[in-house]
């Protein structure tokens, strides 16, 4: 305790507080009224994590990463078709069903990292109170709708190399294969489609 | 018959204010607490800045149900909270609002008898302790009593002091004879009537007795509904009663700047909210005394004060007449 | 008999009434606060009689200090709370008979000595503290002085007795 | 005489008045409020914890002597009263002012005399 600096008049520590609290008072306060006035909130804030579900291979990383165990991952197998004739018949993970509770994520967003396909994203939507818990946890499908709401990824700064993948499917393209039948049924993520989200 | 006409509103008009001001002191507190701590306070009951809040609290507090504990004394119980309100009405009778008999009652000896029917209401809080047969409220009804017997004595003097300076113990005879310059002769008497106001109070920083930390909420704990809404309506009204002392005793009362005649009735009031800005002002800025530098302070600290002033008082008084 | 009268009257019978009371409760903390009820009405039988300032001392020390002294001395002991039968020492008949006595006493003397003392009220207020003060800075300065010197003692032995360490 | 009874006869008004309405706000209160009280609710509240023992705490001797400081000094205080409307008057002066201060001084020698006993040191 520095005792040197410590009231050097009687009672200026209390005219101290005082003037604080005056000071306080006619500055404008903090609160935020929220539901009337929403907030304003970063672009890429963690909200809610919405599941671009054609992007996932039912790796099960994010499940397995997830530090609460609050993903839930049913899948089935299914056969496909060989490509060519006589050729091998294969067989693919098929998602039957992807669940997040809300009430358990604790929003560290490491299933996100974690995803090697990106098909999970973070949104900024956090309105997503319950009256029962159990409606906390959100299915597949409601994981789907969270997509809409997803920002565009932020633009690349300018002069910068573009990313390995643009690289990757520019060569891809240049060899001109035939795209996949699959490929073209894909929706779109929506900002490619033209929709800003939210 | 004219004399009943007068009396009845006389006495609607002090039971007005009694109702009156205190919820508007309570709103006051809501706003500027919240306002000191960087928050906005009730924004919603009664549309405008939520002005309604205390009166909805109110109506809670009244479809509260009423909870008297089994080991209690029922009867004392049930009747501390009226001991503990009804001496701050009895108070707001004779604090004089504006010049030519603007007063619910102009009491003679209104200084004492105002002081002396403030310290009626340490019973209350003595009783509530008492019968609700639980320790804390014990412990609280005891701080209570340790605090009010500590604080009125530099109450009284400073009060006295007042008196000295104007030569009689009529309010409204204070109030005439008071002059600006006595601000200056009276301030210390002014300060420490005050500080010793806002201890008998028991409003922070002198809130040992409610010490929420350490005794739940002292003498009150037992309390629920009407009964605790009793409880706070007296803290408020004695907000109110006390800042009407300052007001009456130190400040001038309804001498203005301007038009005391026609305006004294809004001087008072204005300073009386601006006392009771300054009480709420206090419980914001300043963390709780202990029980120990509470009792400390008062005798060794308010005391001494009180009796300066007095000295001064007399002999400036003797000097100048 | 004016309106005046009765309320003395009515007062009186308040103030005899809680006092019964008071010794007659079972409970120790009654007793206490039914002395409240006794000197508050005592101070509106001043009141009543004219007598101001004497009204609100009895109000200030009386029920304001002498009250809670007590309920703080019944707080030093381990007294039980609830209805106890100890607190009947079981000499009422000689408490009736000394009571009656006492009174008999008092009323005789107070009779004899100020049968000739006679204020008129409504001309002259003598229970205000102008009135009082004139008196005692006038004529009764000494006994006056010599009170401090009295609660100076009492506060004194206060002390001292309360202290065990000093024995 | 008038007056004076008048002035007192508002107060009692006004006490008569303020016990009619306390009386009245809590019949109302009655018939509004729930009654449901279960054995939980009519225990004393001691932070959740069953109470132990009865309501009763035996106190320090020291708020006696406090108390007993106050008393002593509100009885010297109460002559303050009549003395502060006089002694400013004609006749009256400097002895005046001179008699206060031997008897309030006398009763500050006793509260000296506790400071020094260590009366006031709360531990």
């Amino acid at each position: 305790m520095s005792d040197g600096q410590r009231e050097t008049t009687p009672g200026a520590g209390l005219v101290k507080g005082l003037a604080t609290t005056l000071k306080t008072m006619v500055t404008p306060s903090h609160t935020a009224e929220y539901p009337h006035r929403l907030p304003e909130l970063p672009p890429r804030s963690r909200g809610v994590i919405g599941l671009f579900e054609e992007n996932c291979t039912v790796c099960m990383l994010c499940a397995r990463e997830c530090p609460d165990w609050c993903i839930y991952i049913d899948s089935h197998k299914e056969p496909v078709p060989p490509a060519r004739p006589g050729g091998r018949e294969r067989s693919r993970n098929v998602l039957d069903r992807f669940a997040i509770d809300y009430a358990l994520c604790m929003y560290c967003g490491i299933c996100i990292e974690a995803c090697p396909f990106d098909a999970l994203f973070w949104s900024p939507e956090f309105e997503y109170a319950e009256y029962d818990i159990r409606d906390m946890t959100h299915e597949r499908d409601r994981l789907r709708e969270w997509m809409w709401t997803v920002p565009p990824p932020p633009a690349n700064d300018p002069g910068a190399p573009a990313p390995k993948e643009v690289d990757a499917a520019a060569k891809t393209a240049a060899k001109a294969e035939p795209p996949r039948s699959n490929d073209a049924a894909r929706p779109q993520p929506p900002w490619e489609a033209g929709d800003d989200g939210g | 018959m004219n004399v009943a006409v007068e009396v009845a509103v006389r006495v609607v008009l002090v039971f007005a204010a009694f109702l009156l001001f205190p919820l508007v002191v309570g709103y006051m507190e809501h706003k500027a607490m919240a306002h000191m701590q960087g928050r906005l306070g009730p924004m919603y009951a009664g549309g405008f800045h939520g002005w309604a809040q205390l009166v909805a609290d109110g109506v809670k507090f009244a479809q509260k149900e009423d909870i008297v504990p089994a080991d209690a004394d029922r009867t004392v119980f049930k009747l501390a909270p009226w001991i503990a309100l009804l001496p701050y009405l009895l108070v707001l009778v004779v604090v004089p609002v504006g010049p030519g008999g603007l007063v619910g009652s102009d009491v003679d000896a209104g200084l004492f008898y105002a002081l002396a029917v403030m310290s009626v209401g340490v019973v209350g809080a003595v009783m509530a302790g008492y019968a609700s047969a639980n320790k804390f409220a014990l412990l609280g009804g005891i701080r209570v009593a340790a605090q009010l017997m500590a604080y009125e004595l530099p109450l009284v003097l400073s009060a006295v002091s007042a008196a000295m300076a104007a030569g009689t113990l009529s309010l409204g005879g204070i109030v005439g004879a008071w002059r600006p310059w006595w601000l200056a002769w009276q301030l210390l008497a002014l300060v420490v009537f005050l500080v010793a106001g806002v201890a008998e109070l028991r409003r922070p920083p002198f809130d040992m007795p409610v010490a929420d930390s350490e005794i739940i909420f002292g003498p009150y704990t037992e309390y629920t509904g009407l009964r605790f809404a009793l409880f706070l309506l007296a803290e408020y009204a004695g907000i109110v009663v006390v800042s009407a002392l300052a007001t009456v005793l130190f400040l001038g009362g309804w001498k203005g700047p301007v038009l005391d005649a026609q305006l004294g009735w809004l001087w008072t009031c204005v300073k009386v909210l601006f006392v009771a800005f300054v009480v709420i002002w206090l419980r914001v800025s300043f963390p709780r005394l202990r029980e120990d530098q509470l009792q400390r302070f008062a005798w060794m600290g308010l005391v001494p004060l009180a009796l300066a002033q007095l000295l001064l008082t007399a002999i400036v008084k003797v000097a100048i007449s | 008999m004016t309106a005046v009268d009765v309320v003395l009257l009515l007062l009186g019978a308040l103030a005899a009434g809680s006092g019964v009371l008071v010794v007659t409760t079972r409970r120790l903390v009654h007793a206490a606060l039914w002395l409240v009820v006794t000197f508050g009405a005592l101070a509106g039988m001043y009141l009543v009689m004219t007598a101001e300032l004497v009204a609100w001392v009895q109000v200030l020390i009386y029920v304001g200090a002498v009250v809670v002294l007590l309920l703080f001395g019944i707080m030093l002991t381990r007294a039980p709370t609830g209805r106890s039968d100890d607190l009947d020492s079981g000499n009422r008949p000689a408490a009736v008979v000394g009571g009656v006595v006492t009174c008999v006493l008092l009323v005789t003397l107070a009779g004899y000595g100020f049968s000739s003392a006679y204020a008129d009220l409504d001309t002259g207020r003598l229970g205000t503290a102008r009135a009082i003060g004139t008196v005692l800075f006038r004529s009764w300065v000494l006994p006056f002085e010599l009170l401090s010197v009295l609660l100076l003692a009492a506060l004194v032995s206060a002390i001292v007795l309360s202290r065990r360490r000093e024995s | 005489m008038h007056a004076y009874l008048t002035s007192y006869a508002v107060v009692g008004v006004v006490l008569l008045v303020g016990a009619a309405f306390l009386a009245v706000a809590l019949t109302a209160n009655r018939l509004l409020r729930p009654h449901g009280p279960t054995a939980e609710k009519l225990t004393s509240y001691e932070c959740g914890v069953d109470p132990v023992g009865e309501g009763w705490a035996q106190v320090h001797v020291r708020y006696y002597v406090y108390a007993y400081l106050y008393l002593v000094f509100a009885v010297d205080v109460v002559f303050l009263f009549p003395w502060a409307t006089v002694f400013a008057l004609a006749g009256y002066g400097g002895p005046t002012i001179v008699e206060m201060f031997v008897f309030v001084g006398f009763l500050v020698v006793g509260l000296v005399y506790a400071v020094r006993k260590g009366v006031l040191a709360w531990v």
